[in-house]
Order: C-alpha cells, then structure tokens, then sequence
C-alpha cells in the first residue's frame, strides 16, 4: 500500500544563490518514519517542495514507487499531490472558509460524496479538538489552531505519504504530543512518514530514524548523538 | 462533478467578497451600459438616415411638346422599371404649387407667374436598397426620348447623406474601440480579482485539484458576475433611453422622431447576454490557468 | 518627510508589480481613450453645426411698387440694425437666378416665367450669437413699411438645426455617462490593487506610521499611474484623429470638412492631465484611507 | 525611560464568542521581563493585540506609563506603536521587498535619515547573522529567517517596550539561544519585556517571572511549578 521514496543526486539552488541542495541522494523505505533536520535554512522546506512537485531540481531524480515524478504532465502532478498528506510550514489554509471546509478540501478534490466525507472530516475534527467550533472561518483562528486545522486537512484522506513541515512549532506540549500520536497511528498503518522539526525534544519523545541536512548534504544521524549533544 | 463544487463554492466567494463583487458588477454596468447606448445611438442614426435618404426622388421633366398618349406611354416605361418602387405624373399647376410650398411664403409671387410653356413632370421613389445606383438610373431615364431634363438628388441631401456616411464610419470605430476597450476592463477587473485570491488557487492545486476542479467556481464566478452586470446594463440603456425620448415631445418633428426610434429586438439583447456570460467564463479561464502557469515550477 | 519615503517606494511599488500596473494604464488608457473620442466628437459636431446654422439668413420681399430712394432708405435701415451683421440687396432678375440655382436644373423653365411683378428682395446674414432671437428680429422686419413678406428659415434647416441639437444633448448625456464610469473605473482598478496589497497597509499601521505616510507611497502610484494612463490615451485619440481626418479626402466636401476639423487645444490637454492626476491622487487617497478604517478596532 | 504596563479588568471577546480575556488585570513594572504562556488558544496573542491597539477591549483599561492608551486618535496610536518593537506570531513582513527595507521600516516611520538607519540596520542583520542577505526579497526565506528579520525589525530602534509572540518556533536550538540573548541585552537596557512562548525550555533556560493565561485569566505562575511539572 504505501510508496517508497527514493531521491538520487538532487541539486538544487534558487535563482542567483549557490545550491541549497548539492548532489543529495537517499531512500526511503514503504511505511518508514523519517525526521528531518537541521538548522533554519539548511533545506528543509525546500526537500518537501521538490517532493510536492512545487520546485523542479537543476539536476537528479525523484522516485516515488520507483517512478520519476520530476517530469510529470500536470493532470499526473495533481494525482501525485492527491497522495499525500502535507503540513506546510505556512498552514496554507484558505483564510475566508470554516474550518470544516478546509479539512474536506483534498477530500472534495478526490472527488468524495457529501456523506461519505461527513463522517471522516467529524473524526479528524474530534481528533485534534476542533469538532465544536467546525463552523469558524480560518481567519479568525489563533496559531497554534490554524497548526491543527493544518494537520487535520492533511490526515483527512488516509494518506499513502505524509509530510510534516514544523508541524508542532505553534503548539504547546500536550497537544504537540497529541499531533505525533495521531502521525504515529497513521504511520502504523503503512503510512510513509517524513516530519521536519527542530524540536530536538520531539524527536526525543517520539524515536524515530533522523536526516540531517547540513552543508547541503543530507546525512543519516544517529539519534544518540542529538542525545548525547542536547 | 466540477460543478458540484463549483457552484457553492462560487456563491461562498461572492457572498464573502460581496464589496468587491458588487463593485465588479458596477463596473461591467457601468461600461457595458455605455457601449450600449453608443450601439443604441449608431442603430437610430442609421435608422434615421436610411429613413431620411429613401426620401430621395428623381424628377424628369418632360418635353413641353409632348403629346398626351406618348407622356402616357413614357409614364408606364418608367414606372414599370424594375427599380422603380412608385412614379407619380405631375402637371405642370401642381408642379408649380410643390414648388412654391417647398420655397415657403413666397408661393403667391410664384403662383403669379403663370404657368405656359412649363413641362409635365414624373416624380420616381426608387427602392430603398439601389439609391447607389441612382446615377445609372437618372442616366438610363434621361436617354429616353420625351424627357427633356432629369434631377435627382439635391445639394443639400447629398451633403447630409454624406455627413451619415460618416457618422456611420465614426460610429463602427467607435463601437470597436468600446469592444476592445470593455474586454480589456472585464479580463483587468478579473485579473485583479483572482490576483487577490492566487492564495486560494495555490492551495487548491497544492491538495491535488486538476485545472479544470480549480477552474470551476472561478468560471462560475465569472458567468454570474458577467451576467448580473449584463442585465444591469440592459436596464440603464432602457433607461436612458425612455429618458431620452420622452424627452422628445416639444414638436410634432420631435414626436415624428419618437414614434420612429429603435430599441434593440429582444433577440439581441438575450444574445448579447450569451455572449456576456461567455466572455466572462472565458476571461477567468484564461486568468486562473496563467496563474497556475505561473504557480508551475 | 512623506515624499522622501514614498516616491522610493512608489517606484519600487510600480516596478515590483509591473504586469499589473501596464494593465492598470492599459486600461485607463483605453477609456480615457473612448471619453477623449468622444468628446472631440462632439466638438467638431457642435463646430460644425455652428457653422451651418450660421448660414441661417432672413429674405426680405419689399412691396413692388416702392420707389428706389424708398428703398435704399429701408435698406440703410435694416443694414445698421445692431444685429445684423452683412445685408445684400438683389433684384428681381438676380432673385429669380437663385431660386433657380437651388433648385437645380429647371432654372431655364424658371427664368422663362419673365420677371414682371416680381418684388426686390434684401436678404440678411445675423451675428452668430443672435440667432435665437431672429424671431423677434423677423417680426421687427416684417413691421417696418414697405416690407411685404420675411422668410427666414427653411424647413429642412429647421430640421437639421434640431438634429444638431439632439446631438449635442445625447452628446452631453454621453459624456457624463463616460466620465462618471470612468471614475468608476479608476476608483475600482485602485481599490483592487490596494485590495492586493491589504497586508502592507497593515504592516505599516502597526509599525507606526501615521495616515499621510501609509498614503505617500500609494498616492505617488496612483498619480503616476494616472499621467502615464491619460498621455497614451491622448497619444491614442491624436492617432485616431489622425487616422480618421486622413479618410476625408475622396471629394470637394469631405475635404472642406477636413479643413474645418478641430482637435483639443493644448491648454485644454494640459488641464485633462492635471484632471486625471488630481483624481488618481483622491482615489488612492480615499481607497487607503478606507482600508485603514477597516483595520481599526 | 522604560515604560510600565498595567491592564485593569480587561474583558475581550470576538464576535459571537465567550471572552477569551475575562476581568484581567495585571501590572508589570518598568524594565521588568515577563513570559506569557499558555495553551494553544488561550488568548496569548489577544493580548498582544489588545496592547498594540488592534484590538478595542469590551471593558477595561490599558495604561502605559500610567495613560489610558485604549481610545487615542489615529495620529496618537501611531504614536503610541512606535515605542514598541514587536514580533508578530505571523511575521508581518513585506514580502516583496528586501531584507534591509523590512528592518529599516520602523526606522523610516519614526523619521530618521538614511545614514543614521544604516548604521543600526547593519548592526541588526549582522547579530541575527543575515548580513551577507540583506539584498534578499523576504519572499523567498526559510521560516526561521523570516522569524529573524521580524525579530531585527522590532529590535532596530531600541525600543522602550518590546513583545515578542512566540519569536523561536522556527528557530534550531542555537538561533534561539541568540535571540533571546539579544532580547536579554535589550531589556538588560531598561526594556520592557514580554515573550509568549510555548516552549518550556526556553523559560528553564533564560529564567523570568512567568504569566499563564488559563481559564480566561493570567495568573502569575512560579518557575519552579514549571521545573517540577516538567
Ligand atoms: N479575529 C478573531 N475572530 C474570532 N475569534 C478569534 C479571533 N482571533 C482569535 N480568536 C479566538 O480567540 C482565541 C484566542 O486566540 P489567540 O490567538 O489569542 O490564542 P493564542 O494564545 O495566541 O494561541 P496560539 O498559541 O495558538 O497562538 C482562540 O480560540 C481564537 O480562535
Ligand atoms: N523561493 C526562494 N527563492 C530564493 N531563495 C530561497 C527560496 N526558497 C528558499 N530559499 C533559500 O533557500 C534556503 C533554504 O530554505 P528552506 O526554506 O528550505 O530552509 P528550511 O530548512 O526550511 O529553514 P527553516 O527551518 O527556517 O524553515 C534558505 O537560505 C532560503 O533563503
Ligand atoms: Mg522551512
Ligand atoms: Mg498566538
């Protein structure tokens, strides 16, 4: 069921910039939890954007299931997107709907019926404890809700692959704790999983195998050292 | 399937945006109003001047020595002539009457000055659609014997005449620079919209929504604005229009002028609506896939 | 102190969102564009009809039997009257040439009709700005002895004279039709990008600035916006005259009327620019000031 | 020079909804430093936005250095936002100008001219280590550099009171130990001082008096509830 993730020697650099990302290879396994670190503007971010298909690498592939998704025509891009659950840094909420629609928003896209789409939307909501305000427009939601609403849309659909980009960053403890159990189920359910964070206390609590991005490398750590380092 | 969220969502966004949208329409009204009472304007002068100019007659004077049955002959040649639409025989005492009540008050001195030795006239209407070809048919007329002098067209009429051909030429330029003018407003004001929603259409294609799925309540968007500011038009131009004509009425020239004006046929305005609807559709089509061009790596 | 950030930032603004900001000239270009058309339009139909209905003359036919010295006493008379600008005084014979002259061809058969019995007449050019009251000026005529009958306007004249001033009536109406959906226009196109641009506003409201600064920026926009939009569209309707009086040549007529033609004066293109600036300036003005309500508590 | 805040029986709620502030009343002295904390959607960034003016409270008055700054003319709030330099939870910034442009913009506001900007500015970019960027449009920074430019800006012009929502969510570790050192420095020059936060190592490591906000009040809380809590 789930998708294994494979990039081989991916550069990247912004228009005029030396390369964020030099040369990067690494492979991901179907249904492996994978943090993603380093410090602010080492590439982080910019891994999930080639992943989603929002930025074209200079030079490199990406394989998801073992196919090159880098040259896709956009119908196929948007059918990529359509299997993966994604919490952007920036929430990308759509500021003038409720709550509800916004978490039924990739469900709509798929192209789900009004009833069958009820029922999963209701669970999300309860599951990040936004069920009785469901109705409230985006705009007027604090940050750490906005992060919720965020990671609620992405979990909605059971998607095949989720990414996280500092997904806990606006919340307190209990609730970012909360948010990794929900990733972590999901993750159990053959889900392949990739978090970005910083939160060296995140990756702590919840262990799990870390990418380092450092020097416009990606390196695996060994999560004893951040222990050791902290 | 589109339409299924197309729809709603496309009543949410204009419900949400409701200023803006308003004021979109204002705009489409306000502009599409104005390029119909210039259509409107062009379609009375053109109406008037072919009006006016079918007014237009050849006189042929006849021999003075001419006897009764060859002017009868003559009389039927001509108003048998295929172009020909009426020919009226005109002696010369109602001759000089014509004359004398076109020149005004001074018909008594006219009258005064006898009428021996005047000709019997042949006034010809020709049919509206080959006044071009007046020249020919004056020329063709004049060679027949028993016609002494052919008039046709007086100065001052080919100088109106003239002046409608132009008004006519200014008018089509016109009307095309308003086209062109009213779609660069409706393809801006939609630009403009979107580019404050190019957020929304990021979003969109970032959960995986198709083209044609983030089109959609765009496009539906565009039609109904299109259209409410299509009908907004139609009623100004209605509007002014009855202003205007009731206006009409200090004379009996100006009444002879009203009861001839022209609204725009039923027929044209539900295709002018088609076509609103259309270039509304068509313009946000055309913005959203630029700017998910522009969104594209 | 305002300028010193805002002229920078204005610069940066326009240059920043360029694609956007031609289109803001593009269209602001073309319904000036239109109005400009417009009103040029109908400057050179009410010059026009100016100068036809100036032709307008008052014929007056003496009583036959008067002496020449009787005459040229009444004359004098009506040649000195104030509103009388030029009076000819014409014989019978040379009466009876014009009549035949206007009326075409049939002047042989006219001026067979002999001449006796025939009053001279003296016919009377009015000052220009005089001509509503030739009525009066008429009756005054008509009272003095020796005067047997005044005509002074011939119908179709009569009817072209109200044509003009139809025209000149729709031409009004149309133009503050224009001018009010052009600062509709302005007003939306302004209110859209500021709408863009919502957050800067924030942002700067929050960082301190007063009112006048947040505006400086956006105000130097919309005038520059305003100026660049108002000289193509007086660049585009020069063209269009240009374009349009460089057709008038295939006759006589056309080509006197080529001559006659009128184009803006400069004074009145400097104004329309300093017009245009002003209210590029207010709209910003008011669109920023209004957003800034919005974003207080 | 520092100013002191007090709020008296402050009550705030959005449209429709129950207070999320209810009969708050707190005092912070001159040149005092104050966490704010709370869970996601206590009313942290309320708050804030209530001091900033960009609220209107339902009940209640705000004093700064002893004035009620809750109805001032426009002219006077503008006034009033100059004295604080503050990091917005959302950044704030101008997206499509430089760096350079966003620090300096507190700076053009206040009225100063361009050598004497350029001298703080430079300062700013240099301790926030964005110095070699400061040409960058904002639009195309990593989440923690746009946090940083945020935190110059509201820095740039020695503010006499200084609030910061949440300023280290996006940062690693090492660039949140800089900041708040850089804040330290501030208040350590007579500033003062408030930082939501969420994150309770940050409040362990740089310790100060700490405001929690529950059940629609703030309660000043003792650090050591926090240590053994934790
Ligand atoms: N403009 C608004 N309209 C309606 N409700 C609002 C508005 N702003 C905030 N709220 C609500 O008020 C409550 C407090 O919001 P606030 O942003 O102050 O929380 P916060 O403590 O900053 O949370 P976080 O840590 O998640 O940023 C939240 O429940 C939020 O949904
Ligand atoms: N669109 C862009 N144009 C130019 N430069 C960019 C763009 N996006 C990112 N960058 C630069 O590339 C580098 C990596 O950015 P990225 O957003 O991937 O960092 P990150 O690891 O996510 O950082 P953070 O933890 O702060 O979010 C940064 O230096 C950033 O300034
Ligand atoms: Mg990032
Ligand atoms: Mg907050």
């Amino acid at each position: 069921m789930a998708i294994n993730i494979a990039l081989q020697g991916l550069t990247k650099s912004y228009l005029g910039m030396l390369p964020v990302l030099d040369d990067v290879s690494f492979n991901i396994d179907e249904g492996e939890f994978y943090y993603l670190t380093g410090v602010s503007g080492a590439g982080k971010t910019t891994v999930f954007r080639l992943l989603m298909l929002m930025e074209r690498p200079d030079r490199g592939t990406i394989l998801f299931g073992g196919e090159d998704v880098t040259r896709l025509s956009p119908a196929d891009q948007a059918l990529h997107r359509r299997r993966i659950g994604m919490v952007f840094q920036d929430y990308r909420l759509l500021a003038d709907e409720s709550i509800e629609e916004n978490v039924a928003l990739p469900l709509r896209v798929a192209g789900y019926r009004a009833g069958k789409l009820r029922g999963k939307i209701e669970e999300r909501l309860e599951q990040v404890g936004l069920a009785d305000r469901r109705k409230d427009r985006v705009m007027g939601l604090s940050g750490g809700e906005k992060q919720l609403v965020s990671i609620a849309r992405a979990l909605a659909f059971d998607p095949k692959v989720f990414f996280a980009d500092e997904p806990t960053g606006n919340l307190d403890q209990s609730m970012a704790i909360r948010v990794m159990e929900l990733i972590l189920a999901l993750h159990r359910g053959g889900c392949t999983v990739i978090v970005a964070t910083h939160d060296l206390n995140l990756i702590r609590a919840f262990w799990a195998r870390t990418l380092l991005i450092k020097d416009r490398r990606v390196h695996e750590v060994r999560l004893t050292e951040h222990r050791s380092s902290a | 399937m589109y339409l299924r969220y197309g729809i709603p969502r496309a009543i949410r966004g204009l419900r949400t945006n409701w200023r803006a949208n308003i004021n979109n329409v204002l705009i489409l009204a306000a502009s599409l109003g104005v390029l119909g009472m210039i259509v409107l304007l062009y379609l009375n002068i053109v109406h008037f001047s072919e009006a006016w100019l079918s007014d237009t007659t050849i006189s042929l004077f006849l021999e003075p020595d001419l006897d009764p049955a060859a002017r009868r002959a003559l009389f039927g040649q001509v108003q048998h002539h295929p172009l020909v639409k009426a020919a009226v025989m005109v002696t010369p005492q109602d001759g000089l009457r014509e004359l004398a009540e076109k020149l005004g008050a001074d018909h008594a001195m006219l009258l005064g000055a006898g009428t021996e030795g005047l000709p019997y006239t042949i006034d010809v209407t020709v049919f509206l659609n080959y006044r071009d070809r007046i020249d020919l048919l004056a020329n063709r007329f004049e060679a027949l014997t028993g016609v002494a002098d052919v008039i046709y067209t007086q100065r001052l009429l080919e100088e109106v005449k003239l002046f409608f051909v132009l008004l006519k030429g200014i008018g089509w330029f016109f009307i095309t620079l308003m086209v062109l003018s009213f779609f660069l407003i409706v393809s801006h004001a939609t630009k403009l919209s979107l580019y404050a929603r190019r957020d929304e259409i990021g979003i969109l294609s970032l959960v995986g929504a198709t083209r044609n799925f983030i089109c959609s309540s765009f496009v539906v968007e565009g039609i109904l604005i299109a259209l409410a500011g299509c009908l907004l038009a139609a009623g100004i131009v209605w509007m002014c229009y009855q202003l205007l004509i009731s206006g009409f009425s200090w004379n009996e020239i100006t009444q002879a002028i009203k009861a001839q004006t022209v609204f725009f046929p039923l027929p044209a305005l539900g295709a002018a609506l088609g076509a609103a609807a259309l270039l509304g559709a068509m313009s946000s089509h055309f913005a959203v896939t630029r700017l998910l061009k522009e969104l594209e790596p």
